[in-house]
């Protein structure tokens, strides 16, 4: 699965994206920050506060219990500040 | 209805002009631009904005279709730009043309509230102080929240 | 601050594209246009504005002072024509900066509101029915009223 | 005192403004209209709904109770439909 990442959050993990082969526990948005948090401390560190993370799924808005089946893509990033 | 998105600067007036050119049909047309801001209590030498295009391009097209549908606008137009921008230039433009100026401006703002908390695009300001990202604020939630059925 | 009465035709993107010219101290432009509006069931081929010069400029600027306080507006410039007009040709623009978007947003609606009411012009439309002199609306008596403290 | 007419008042009297001498008994902007419509019936008709005249004296929008004292020009029009 391809992972996009924007703002602050690729800023800390100074990544804007990857590929992963996710485990088959690995079900929902929030099940995927738990699996990057438990991989890294700088992963860890950023998504602390996961109620800060925003998710889309193939460019759809999701929340973090949305699963992650059938998806290609999922964005994480911060509350969005455009306008 | 037209969603644009670039790194060049725009002309905020030519857009006006375009948009408005032979719509006798219409009657007002009501025009936000939003600048790149900076005060001499709060400076500001330089405002990047980051933007997920894809997701952006989805996202303005609902808030435009939900407004349009909403206020019965005859066209609208959502310039937003991304990339380095200077203080004073413009950032992003909404335009809307209605039969009705109160359509006008409540399909404007409407846009804007949306755009500030729902469009993928996020600004990091360079200060004297140093880079930082703005940071969403609970007056913007509670702007959008206005427009929830 | 600036009011113009004028009967020649305007350009209603190089006056947004002046307004705004250097004020990254401001943040959000809002700028409404009055277009002549024609449409298939409605055709009109004419719109003729009289206007007591005098009188507007006193209103426009009782209205400008009001609003600028009202919400702390940067600056305000309103355009109006009288004269002759042809469909599709811009009567009017009001144009507003502000530090934040929801003031200037406001502060063109109020603007408006009184503009509709309260500035001495009177609108008369050739049809191919005859000419017919605009009537005052309650709904904009009403939008009016919105703004009294 | 000088007298504007504006719009369909304006048409409907034929005439955009007129110098009239005004007898001591005509005070207020009432009284002004009043004295209009008795002189002539053209008048008469076109301020037939006296709360459709809207005032101004000397560029002040002002009440049909306002004295007319001190003012040089008044103003006599329909409601106004600017923007």
């Amino acid at each position: 699965m391809k992972i996009l990442y924007f703002a602050w959050l690729r800023e800390r993990l100074n990544r804007s994206e990857e590929d992963i082969d996710l485990p088959a526990d690995v079900v929902t948005v929030s099940d995927l920050i738990a699996h990057l948090s438990a991989r890294d401390e700088a992963f860890a560190m950023a998504f602390e506060k996961p109620n800060r993370i925003r998710a889309a799924i193939d460019t759809r808005i999701v929340s973090h219990d949305t699963p992650l089946a059938g998806g290609t893509t999922v964005a994480l990033f911060p509350p969005m500040t455009g306008g | 209805m037209a969603i644009r998105l670039l790194e060049a600067l725009f002309d905020p007036g030519a857009e006006s002009n375009a948009f408005i050119a032979g719509r006798g049909d219409a009657g007002a047309a009501v025009t936000f631009t939003g600048i790149v801001r900076s005060r001499p209590d709060d400076p500001v030498s330089r405002l990047t904005l980051e933007c997920y295009p894809e997701l952006a391009e989805r996202q303005i097209g609902d808030m435009i279709a939900a407004a349009t549908e909403r206020f019965d606008l005859l066209d609208v137009t959502v310039i937003h730009r991304y990339g380095p921008m200077a203080p004073g230039e413009p950032i992003m433009q909404v335009m809307v043309l209605s039969a009705h100026r109160d359509a006008a401006f409540e399909g404007a703002r409407m846009l804007m509230d949306y755009l500030k908390t729902d469009a993928p695009f996020w600004k990091k300001e360079e200060t004297p102080e140093g880079a930082r990202w703005v940071e969403a604020t609970a007056e913007d939630d509670e702007a959008r929240s206005r427009w929830e059925a």
